[in-house]
């Protein structure tokens, strides 16, 4: 086991990192940047350097002065969290190159995930459903009839070049594929320099639901069940939670089973998590895997009663997975809220300032995974996320409503907060009956 | 650091002024104020430097130390007093080792008293293998070495006291 | 169930009330006494009545002032929380006879498991081990010797009229029995009015360790295991935790059988626990029952996956018990750290006045419960805890690691703690290896 | 409320006074400042009274609101202002509900501009069905009445104002 791991990250996830180790007996080096000098979670590791100014460009994503701070902090191990470098290959790499083990997946395996096409092609390879779409480039307007009759309308008009929701165009017939298909190209062109694009069926009112995997280095893989994670709004979650409702229960194990599958074709190790997308009939699309550990963790520990940092950090030291499938249990349900420093009347910009009051809640079934304070100044800098508040109980009612009174209790003051929305959302018909879809929040508010 | 605990309304200043920015959408801003200077950009690669300021940094602490420095933005190091009235630092422009000299027993590239233009070199920080060779970017005498040969050394921290021509 | 209940209690223990009760969907009720207006607490509850000065004996343990603030606040049930009001059984039948349930036992076993001598008669009817010693006082030197015979030296005199440590003297053999025994019965006479005195066997280097149980109006009762608090100081617990440790599991399940048996003889409902003492033969002796819940049940609700004040009102409500003792399980091991505002230096006197400074410790593993925050003055006329830290963890090492990174977490300015004393009970191979007793940390501190 | 948060030294001192007793151990504490006066006893059953004080205690908020008044021990009290200039309140000796007359359907007993002395009933707060006749305590001349007939009263609740003799 490592003596001494270095957190390239900072803010909650590295506290939640520094937790772990000491709880291990692990030593801890953080590395910060000017704008987090003098926060509390610092203090807690047993060493901390400074690599850069504010901005993560030249800090938090400063490859050569992390591995130096590792070098000269002595240290063994790199946790990256989440963000900033934690999927980045090259540094994965780099740091492994080093003599310092990075805490996640082989570079290679992680490369080749990243890669949308390439990730495809193992989930199809793995006989993991994915979103049915033409082979590649469609070059013709007659080979994009002839995929469309196959895949079936509606379907979406994707340009390779794009990401993040531009460069999309729905087709709902032949006659507006004919139309937009054109159109979408010169889009394409125009917008990313590359006019190629791609069909793939359009799924309507998808909920997100993702499984947490653990794989060892010596082949062993499991899963930890799924999360449902379809409150969210433009791609950000807002709440996610376990086990997915309104999910039968032969899809679960279904589901979780391609995950599995998933990872271990693609050699993969350490945690990660499979994306999928789940529509009206309850058929999963494999989206992509999350080669890291993910923000929404907490909500599969509280379930499955594991410590997904601490395995993390077993699996890298080489360690055989202690769990075996039939051990990990799926008890009551847990929920997590994420509370950001945003004005929702203000289309949720940040919110940077200083916390000038803060309660947090407490009592049975209540976590709270936070690293700021009362008189914290939350940096302009970096996400705007401030806190986590994570509830487990019985049943999802008492989740909601240990929920809810918890976040009655939390008093935050000097920085508007994402609060008010959570409330809303936990009371909503559409999410107390489970029948939300991922476009539910911004349709909404 | 008790005096920036009670200049701490200058923090608030600043706060306002990024938010100010943010709001307005500025991509620039330049305040002068006494002896100490503000540039603040923001969009694509949104960077705080303090030029006039950044040769007073204090002295980065050494583990665990910093934490106990009060939580602040880059630009709050302006407010920091000079570690000696009259000097300038020449600090650390990244994280790594500190040789003092260019081969071990070889006499230090400086030492106190020694005369130094802005193209000297004062030292070499080794990261990853690199040996980065340090230049003084200031001209003056060497009036202290704050760090030993073999120290690791944070981003920022300050190596040696020049007092200027 | 009950739509609105009174809390007739303050601080903590008033929180959790709250907090359950906001989780079951039922109004509350506050009181408070002049020195607690407007603490944050309260404005948690529906609503909140002043009936009375800071002094305890003026407002918390004024019981008409208590019935008219519930009749005017129109509840149906008063939950007393532990200490004050909640073991009065003259209390609880005032409250029935107004017509509104009291959250606890009958009074008429909550009257009979008061009384020393009763409470002992039905354990030995229940077929539960009690401390040998003689039957009621002892009259004659004769007498004395006799029974000393039977029950064997080392032995304890005890004034009959005594209690809290009070009125005891330790007999090593015949010689000190007869030297004392007119001593101890002449002093008894002076100090209480009372010369009646009884003999009881001397068990040294006990373990203390409770049975948590839970008991419905329909006969039906479940344990839900045991607690070790062994670390006490002047007959205050320190650090509670479940399971109990170096108890052999066959001790586990017959000590948590007995006081299953033992409040059926006595025909108890609701929840409460069986004190008993464990020699270094691991033999077990019932002590006393508290009619109430304990300040330490979060730890039985961390390893059991309960709501112990829910099944309190649900009990009370009328409802059968919804658990089965096979269905009760113990996963891990939790610990209960108590923070009381207290100068060790200063013979741990109590250290009233304002927080000026609060963090919180938090992350996986932790719960803490409290009704402090940063500005909270603590008052000089209750008691002086400010907070329970909780931790559950899989393994006791983990659970004892996780509670001392908790503690480095926490920041308490403006008062002392007990937070240094409490990491050195955690950090001590006595207590890592639970070889201690119930005078350890006195014979230590 | 806002002149009491400046006045909160007072409360330290409070605190100071009774963290004295405890640690001298001293049974008893009297002292008067100003029109008002502090009595604290310790030991067997403690109490703090405010004699000259207790007629002037703010009105205890009602359901949720007592819960923004400041946290302050019973002696802080002293400091509030009475509602009204050179009036008095009567204020509540328990928790119960409030009848301004005898019987439903009877005059009260009192009205707004009656004169009360110290021993004259002016209402009745029921608790546990005993019906609690509450004396003026005070002569002078009802100026206001601050409850309706049936009202629920917090212990310490103003119910009346009384300009004094």
């Amino acid at each position: 086991m490592f003596q001494r791991i270095l957190i390239a990250n900072r803010g909650e996830i590295a506290l939640r990192i520094i937790r772990a180790c000491k709880e291990l007996g692990i030593e801890t080096v953080a590395v910060f940047s000017e704008a987090d000098r003098g926060a509390h979670y610092l203090e807690l590791a047993d060493e901390a350097y400074c690599i850069g100014p504010a901005s993560a460009s030249e800090s938090y994503l400063k490859i050569d002065r992390i591995i130096s701070a590792a070098e000269i902090g002595n240290v063994q191990a790199i946790h990256p969290g989440y963000g900033f470098l934690a999927e980045n290959a090259h540094f994965a790499e780099v740091c492994r190159d080093s003599q310092i083990e990075f805490i996640g997946p082989s570079h290679e395996a992680m490369a080749t995930l990243g890669d949308k096409v390439a990730a495809r092609k193992i989930a199809q390879e793995a006989k993991v459903p994915v979103v049915p779409g033409s082979q590649g480039l469609v070059t013709s307007e007659e080979e994009a009839l002839k995929v469309a009759a196959e895949i079936g309308y509606p379907l979406l008009i994707k340009a390779t070049a794009g990401g993040g929701g531009k460069g999309i165009r729905p087709a709902m017939n032949e006659i507006t594929l004919r139309a937009e298909l054109k159109a979408a190209s010169a889009e394409a062109e125009k917008a990313f320099k590359n006019p190629g694009v791609y069909l793939e069926r359009y799924i309507q009112k998808p909920r997100h639901v993702e499984v947490q995997i653990l794989a060892d280095q010596h082949g062993n893989a499991v899963h930890l069940w799924e999360r449902d994670c379809t409150m969210q709004r433009k791609h950000q979650k807002l709440v996610e939670e376990a086990p997915a409702p309104s999910l039968p229960q032969s899809v679960r194990e279904d589901i979780c089973k391609a995950a599995v599958r998933l990872v271990q074709t693609a050699n993969y190790s350490n945690a990660g998590t499979c994306e999928f997308l789940v529509d009206e009939d309850n058929q999963f699309y494999f989206i992509e895997v999350n080669a890291r550990i993910q923000v929404e963790h907490p909500v599969t520990e509280m379930v499955t009663g594991t410590d997904l940092i601490k395995e993390q950090i077993r699996i890298a030291a080489g360690e055989k997975l202690r769990l075996t499938q039939r051990s990990i249990p799926c008890n009551g349900c847990a929920m997590e809220i994420r509370i950001n420093a945003e004005d929702p009347e203000n289309d949720f910009r940040g919110c940077p300032g200083a916390i000038t009051k803060l309660r947090l809640p407490g009592g049975p079934g209540v976590r709270f995974d936070s690293h700021v304070y009362e008189g914290y100044r939350i940096s302009p800098y970096y996400d705007s996320m401030i806190g986590k508040l994570i509830v487990h109980r019985e049943s999802r009612a008492e989740a909601i409503a240990c929920a809810l009174r918890a976040l009655d209790e939390m008093v935050v003051e000097g920085v508007k907060t994402t609060i008010p929305l959570a409330k809303r959302i936990l009371e909503h018909s559409t999410f107390t009956e489970a029948r939300g879809d991922t476009g539910f929040v911004e349709r909404t508010w | 650091m008790a005096n920036e605990a009670n200049e701490s309304f200058d923090l608030d200043k600043l706060q306002q002024l990024v938010e100010m920015m943010e709001k307005h959408d500025l991509r620039e801003v330049k305040l002068s104020k006494g002896g100490q200077k503000w540039i603040l950009r923001r969009g694509p690669q949104e960077v705080v430097q303090v030029p006039a300021a950044m040769n007073m940094m204090p002295p980065a602490a050494m583990p665990a130390a910093p934490a106990q420095a009060p939580a602040a933005p880059a630009a709050e190091a302006a407010e920091a007093p000079a570690a000696d009235a009259g000097t300038i630092e020449i600090v650390s422009p990244t994280v790594g080792t500190f040789y003092s000299s260019p081969q071990p027993g070889d006499p230090p590239f400086v030492k106190v008293g020694d005369t130094v233009r802005a193209d000297t070199v004062v030292c070499i920080v080794e990261a990853m293998k690199v040996f980065n060779q340090i230049p003084a970017e200031v001209s003056g005498t060497i009036s202290k070495v704050l760090v030993n040969d073999g120290d690791p050394v944070e981003f920022g921290q300050a190596l040696f006291l020049v007092k200027p021509e």
